[in-house]
């Protein structure tokens, strides 16, 4: 102790000239640029997938529904509501956010004497801090889960391009797991899936391991499970919330996963034995998916089904429309197998129409299926398209898949842009690959290159396979040579596809032609139906509506005994065809039932 | 008022079956009646529930006669906001600011004080584990009418991070006559400062009126008190 | 660290070593031996400072483990004991005459997880709970949420939709096929 | 140094030891310091027994902050922990998401980006620093010295600006996630900061003038609580207390953790082992700190990641496993003990703050004989924070 001690804390008194430190304003001192204050939410980004519920530790948010705010495919129509007496700005909601929509203020003043006031919709009850510009939003590359997608593993295209192999050999059980973890269950695809599989809980089967579960709730909603695995358009991708700011979960490659990690022969105990025998008979023309859809679940009520089908095997389009090398055979009849040993009978090389007529189907039966679907080659019509080779791509693909040895020509050219064109395409090229050692296709389409109606991994691949496509391409005339022989397609450069009303009315630019060489044209532009097996008297009793038959919502045409399924009423795809079996299942389900109770 | 509060009693369930098994919970040797001697040799025997504390309920205090007398009295109220400075949870960390110079809530007639005698607003700084609220309800029934109480922070609206914890309510309106809710986790000294503005205009309007609410419904107050703190070894008003 | 385990197993009946880092290590010991363990890592290992003291309950396995963590503050490494109780009325021996603020830690898990400590001092006191009738709160089967839905009031007016289910509501309520 | 034992001829020990304290005699008073009390370190109480002014026995009483941290997170998600665990401490909350990001990491096995644990690093010193700061007005404030708390709150509050344009909070930072960091440092936070650091320098000046060289509390702080070096090991004594008397324990060199074996530094020391001894080694760590931030800044990497890639975090499981997770936060060692058993929630979580053992067991040895005038600088030179005590 000294002197010093003494006088030492006198020196504070030079704050008496010090400039004060308080803050002139404290009432409107705005936060930080980063700061996490009250949040907002873009309502129009949101769908609505409820993740931010699913992370709130606190249990704050509400996921309800909202004015304004229609539920539609891809969004629920709920919006979150967050309650101020929970929350605790941690923003792990913004940071989860799947769209992005979610965001905070830098506001953070609220006061209220009612405590139930302190609940709100952000974006759609209005705040002052609304437009606010700064505040807490997610940084760039801040990620809670992963946005990129595990890559499929398949062959590379150097690999593939001269045989029908499979092309895709299938997630390891590690890249499913490391995918599966990837959804985060918000099941807003279910309502876009035709079928309304269960997705979220069978990729939380496969999270689990529990691989039988999975086996269980697909076919709970589709016995052709293992096809759709591989083949289906997947719509329910379109709308996975993992899509807005990331690849779309593969909800495809992980339902083909459960198929594979199943030993098939647990399939039938798994899926559980047909009901017992109920007498009622049901005849079903066509054994496509959405016959075979149909057979399966009304077999498995109980009722004796017998499938009518023209070819020498079941599957239909999927087995004759889609190449071998997406969808191999055996495949195809392990499903087959699958549904006929619920008890259903096949008749298989017997046409509806020729072998048997429907009048007698509707003798014998309690209720008929027509499920024939569009079997026939639509034509562009254009000239030259009566010649010889000019093929339809349905019946080229019906060829290839029978096994019939087709002598690929040195060039081609194929018109359209969907599926259908990309497989013909790939198969030809695959042809010319084997027997030529050279590829030559060319695609033309109508649609330009953001619009084509093929699935862009299709696309991609078809790319990768030295198809040479080009879009905006009007076909106006196959090229006849002057030995007869086919030359190519000469087309115009298309400048809209629909007119003013949205109809079908393309505009060419004449100036921009180009003659494609091919020794062959393909058209793919689409197919219809070969309703000849009704017979006139049928077909003019029936209702139809542009071309396909007319159906009620339970999928029942005009005449009480018959009912249509598959791509000659909807689609074509095959999860719509089965959708559409099941539902006409239903629908004579209901209709017995209906029987029952009145006798 | 009274109606709803009696609704949101009654939607609660009476004591839950785990509770059944209650042990005994001993009374605190210092609060059990005794004997003392005093210096000069004389035995006085003491019963500290009964004799440390002046029993008679709280009552509701009736306005001044004349409006402007009210209000002078509102105004003057307002303009004095002694909080106390009791921290009952992590949001007193942002009471400091407000008590030195940067925030300065002196100039805005808002001091603390450390006893509950000298204090008229009691700002509950969060969440309220059961063994705070008994000694919360214990400062708050200290202090001289009239008098508020603020809820800071999301937990006392709702229970906020402690939700699902065993150890802390859920609602603070339940247990206090709350005047005014600031939400946050935890709030900003500024946002502090703007609640306490609010509640200097309520009180302008004479509509902070916490205090009557609580000796109105003084045994409901007391019956929800009671449900949560086991061990209620206080007096029912510890004035 | 290697080196003190190979010493120590055979001595104290050592099992279930887990080498976690450089610095860390666990091992499981047996009720009988963790007295002469401790005192021996205490005393002639340099492990002098109990970092902690706490508990890990097993319901599955019907046991409660206790781990007993120690410092050496020379060798700047640590050693964490395992000892297994079983749950029921579950005892152990008090350790605070080895480190006076054992008794703390032993206060608190006979507090939260019921485990008693016959003979350390205010062992049965309150210590952060006042009034608790329930079981003890850190055992597994006592369900904090539940506890808090039956002893306390919450806001009204709360509820939520599950997005699936309310867009099958309304998109396709009876649950039919759709596109 | 004032001798300060025995002073009192009461209590009297019995026998086997233990005190004889009869309430009834008449010459013990009971006394409650808090929790409503403003010498008390928080919401927290001590049960002073007292004959005359001085203090004869004194029991810890905590538990008034318990909202069961450890049994809400076993209901938690790996990830819904992150925001829970900050608010087992207020002043200084960014250890506790330091130890439990470094532990979940660590059990499942994530290689955090080195600027990440640059920018981690940065915020504990700056939390360091606000903690000392809080602590150097409340032990003036406990001996009368108002004023060192209206410099230090404002000085603190400088950098809880500088919190806030980091991390979006001012208090509850929630920033350390498991996996690294949020976000990266914002655009001329070096310039602010560097004022920041000169501001708190000056203020410091002011407190040394004013506070250290002040016979006022030189009078009242030397020779108060004093703890014996031999105590260190015994009563689990870390930080500040431990190095103020003379043990340079300090994990921060000991074990060295995130990027501090890049950093020059030496573990501040006294030997006195008193109250001024504490308050001077706080004082000399935090300007160590500022030196530490500028180290830091100086040295960080400013390109990369600051956040690794997490599983999608609504299903993240972590493999069953145990680990410890200590630092050196400014009270002493601060620790996660976590176990995972291969679930999505931690089976345990055990929180070792240093107040658990500061503020009961030696707080209570060191109580007795103390005037209860002296009991608030008592206590507060400890640094307890009653909340890291009972979580």
């Amino acid at each position: 102790m000294s002197v010093r001690d003494l006088l030492s804390p006198f020196t504070a008194w030079k704050n008496l000239f010090r400039e004060p430190v308080s803050i002139k304003d404290p009432f409107n001192r705005p936060a930080s640029e980063r700061y996490r204050g009250f949040h907002k939410n873009d309502s129009e980004k949101c769908i609505g997938c409820g993740t931010c519920e699913a992370i709130c530790q606190n249990g704050a948010i509400d996921m309800l529904p909202a004015d304004g705010v229609a539920t539609q495919p891809g969004d629920s129509g709920l919006r979150p509501r967050i309650d101020y007496g929970r929350c605790c700005w941690c923003a792990l909601c913004v940071d989860v956010c799947m769209t992005g929509s979610l965001t905070m203020s830098n506001e953070y003043k609220w006061v209220e004497a009612d405590p139930d006031k302190f609940r709100f919709m952000p974006g759609v009850d209005k705040k002052h801090w609304d437009d606010y510009e700064d505040g807490y939003r997610r940084p760039d590359g801040h990620r809670l889960n992963a946005p990129e997608r595990i890559d499929m593993p398949e062959l590379a295209p150097a690999q593939r391009i001269d045989s029908f192999v499979e092309m895709v050999t299938g997630y390891t059980v590690e890249q499913a797991q490391l995918e599966a973890d990837r959804c985060v269950t918000c099941g807003i695809c279910v309502a876009t899936c035709p079928t309304h599989m269960a997705i979220p809980d069978y990729i939380r089967a496969i999270r689990d391991g529990d691989y039988e579960r999975g086996l269980k709730l697909l076919y709970d909603s589709n016995p052709f499970s293992q096809i759709c695995g591989k083949v289906c358009t997947r719509r329910c991708e379109t709308t996975c919330a993992a899509s807005h700011e990331g690849d779309p979960i593969a909800i495809r490659w992980l339902k083909r996963h459960i198929t594979e990690q199943v030993p098939h022969e647990r399939y039938r105990e798994i899926i559980g034995a047909p009901g017992p025998a109920t007498g009622r008979k049901i005849a079903i023309v066509g054994a496509g998916p959405a016959g075979m859809t149909a057979a399966f679940d009304l077999a498995r009520a109980g009722h004796q089904v017998t499938v009518y089908e023209s070819e020498s095997h079941a599957g239909g389009m999927t087995r004759y429309g889609i190449p071998e090398y997406r969808l191999p055979s055996d495949t195809i009849q392990r499903e087959i197998d699958l549904i006929v040993s619920m008890g259903v009978e096949m008749h298989y090389n017997t046409r509806v129409g020729t072998d048997i007529s429907m009048q007698q189907l509707q003798q014998d039966n309690d209720a008929v299926i027509l499920a024939i679907g569009l079997w026939m080659g639509r034509s562009t019509r254009i000239p030259g398209s009566d010649h010889a080779n000019v093929f339809k791509a349905v019946d080229l693909l019906r060829r290839i898949r029978d096994g019939e040895a087709i002598e690929a020509p040195k060039s081609l050219v194929v018109i359209g842009g969907g599926n259908v064109a990309m497989d013909i395409a790939r198969s030809m090229a695959r042809l010319q690959k084997q027997q030529h050692g050279e590829i030559a296709v060319t695609l033309t389409a109508l649609e330009d290159k953001a619009h084509f109606l093929a699935d862009p991994v299709e696309i991609k691949e078809s790319i990768e396979e030295q198809i040479h496509i080009l879009d905006s391409r009007g076909p106006q005339e196959c090229v006849i040579g002057d030995q007869g022989g086919l030359v190519g397609l000469r087309t115009w450069k298309v400048l809209s596809i629909f007119d003013e009303q949205h109809r079908f009315a393309p505009s060419y630019d004449e100036n921009d032609e180009q003659l494609h060489k091919g020794e062959w044209v393909i058209e793919a532009i689409g197919q219809m139906s070969d309703v000849s097996l009704l017979g006139e008297e049928l077909t003019e009793q029936l209702e139809w509506n542009r071309g396909r038959l007319q159906v009620d919502d339970d999928g029942r045409t005009s005449e009480s005994w018959l009912w249509a399924a598959g791509d000659c009423v909807k689609g074509p795809d095959v999860v719509t065809a089965v959708a559409t079996g099941h539902k006409v299942a239903a629908s004579i389900e209901a209709v017995f039932a209906q029987q029952e109770a009145q006798t | 008022m009274k109606d709803e509060l009696e609704k949101r009693l009654d939607r609660r369930p009476n004591d839950h079956p785990q509770r059944t098994a209650l042990k005994d919970i001993p009374v605190r040797e210092e609060l059990l009646p005794r004997t003392v001697k005093t210096p000069d040799g004389q035995e006085i025997r003491i019963d500290p529930l009964q004799d440390y504390y002046c029993q008679a309920g709280p009552t509701v205090q009736t306005p001044a006669y004349t409006r402007i007398i009210e209000d002078l009295f509102n105004w003057a109220r307002a303009e004095s906001l002694w909080i106390l400075g009791f921290g009952t949870g992590c949001g007193a960390i942002e009471m400091r600011p407000l008590m030195t110079p940067r925030f300065d809530a002196y100039r805005y007639g808002i001091q603390w004080r450390p006893t509950p005698r000298q204090a008229n607003l009691l700002v509950i700084s969060g969440y309220l584990s059961v063994k705070t609220l008994k000694r919360a309800i214990r400062a708050y029934e200290q202090m001289q009418n009239p008098k508020y109480v603020v809820g800071l922070g999301s937990c006392t609206i709702n229970g906020g991070m402690y939700w699902d914890s065993y150890n802390t309510i859920k609602c603070l309106d339940e247990y206090m006559p709350v005047d005014l809710y600031i939400t946050g986790c935890m709030p900003r000294p500024e946002a502090l400062l703007q609640g306490f503005d609010d509640l200097k205009k309520l009180i302008r309007a004479g509509k902070a009126e916490g205090a009557n609410r609580y000796a109105e419904n003084f045994d409901w107050y007391k019956t929800n008190q009671k449900r949560v703190i086991r061990d209620w070894d206080m007096p029912d008003y510890s004035w | 660290m290697e080196t003190l385990y190979a010493r120590l197993k055979e001595p104290f009946g050592l099992t279930d070593w887990v080498l976690q880092k450089p610095d860390l290590c666990f091992v499981t010991v047996a009720r009988e031996q963790l007295r002469p363990l401790l005192l021996h890592l205490r005393d002639l290992e340099g492990f002098t400072h109990l970092v902690l003291l706490t508990a890990v309950d097993w319901i599955e396995e019907d046991r409660f483990q206790l781990t007993y963590l120690l410092h050496d503050r020379a060798k700047a490494r640590d050693i964490g004991v395992r000892l297994m109780l079983p749950r029921e009325d579950a005892s152990m021996d008090s350790i605070h005459e080895l480190w006076p603020t054992a008794a703390t830690y032993q206060r608190e898990l006979r507090e939260m997880f019921g485990i008693d400590f016959p003979g350390s001092p205010r062992v049965n006191e309150d210590f952060i709970l006042e009034g608790w009738a329930d079981l003890p709160p850190y055992r597994r089967d006592f369900d904090t949420l539940q506890y808090a839905h039956e002893a306390y009031a919450e806001r009204a007016g709360r509820e939520t939709r599950d997005p699936a289910r309310h867009m099958k509501e309304q998109l396709y309520p009876d649950g039919g096929q759709d596109d | 140094m004032t001798e300060y034992s025995n002073r009192s001829q009461y209590p009297q020990a019995r026998a086997d030891g233990s005190l004889d304290i009869d309430l009834t005699s008449g010459k013990y008073l009971k006394l409650w310091q808090g929790p409503n009390h403003p010498g008390i370190t928080g919401n927290m109480s001590v049960e002073l027994t007292v004959c005359g002014d001085e203090v004869v026995e004194g029991k810890t009483h905590v538990g008034y902050l318990h909202r069961g941290f450890e049994k809400l997170m076993e209901r938690r998600t790996f990830i819904q922990c992150f925001p829970i665990v900050c608010r087992i401490c207020v002043p200084e909350p960014d250890f506790n998401e330091y130890c439990y990001a470094a532990a979940v990491e660590e059990l499942a096995g994530i290689e955090v980006p080195e600027k990440a644990d640059w920018i981690r690093t940065l915020i504990l010193e700056m939390g360091r620093i606000n903690s000392y700061l809080m602590y150097l007005g409340g032990q003036a404030g406990a001996f009368g010295l108002g004023v060192i708390g209206q410099w230090t709150t404002y000085a603190r509050d400088l950098m809880l600006d500088r919190f806030e344009e980091l991390t979006g909070a001012r208090i509850y930072h929630m920033f350390i996630m498991p996996g690294g960091v949020r976000d990266d440092l914002p655009e001329g936070f070096d310039q602010r900061m560097e004022e920041t650091l000169q501001e708190i320098e000056s203020t410091l000046q002011d407190v040394y003038d004013t506070m250290f060289r002040n016979a006022v509390f030189k009078k009242r702080a030397v020779g108060l609580g004093y703890v014996d070096p031999a105590w260190v090991d015994e009563y689990g004594i870390t930080g500040p207390v431990a190095r103020g008397a003379g043990v340079a324990k300090d994990v921060r060199r000991d074990q060295p953790y995130l990027v501090y074996d890049r950093l020059d530094f030496e573990p501040v020391i006294a030997t006195e082992s008193d109250t001024y001894a504490r308050a001077d080694v706080r004082r000399r760590d935090l300007l160590m700190s500022v030196d530490l931030i500028r180290q830091i800044l100086a040295r960080m990497p400013r390109q990369g990641e600051v956040m690794a890639t997490l599983p999608n975090v609504l299903h993240w499981k972590i493999p069953r496993g145990e680990t410890y997770v200590r630092g050196e936060c400014s009270r002493g060692e601060y620790g996660y003990y976590l176990v995972t058993d291969g679930s999505g929630y931690p089976r345990r979580v055990n929180v070792r703050g240093p107040s658990y053992t500061h503020a009961m067991t030696l707080l209570e040895k060191l109580i007795v004989n103390v005037n209860i005038s002296n009991v608030a600088g008592l206590m507060v030179s400890l640094h307890t924070y009653p909340p890291e005590i009972e979580r």
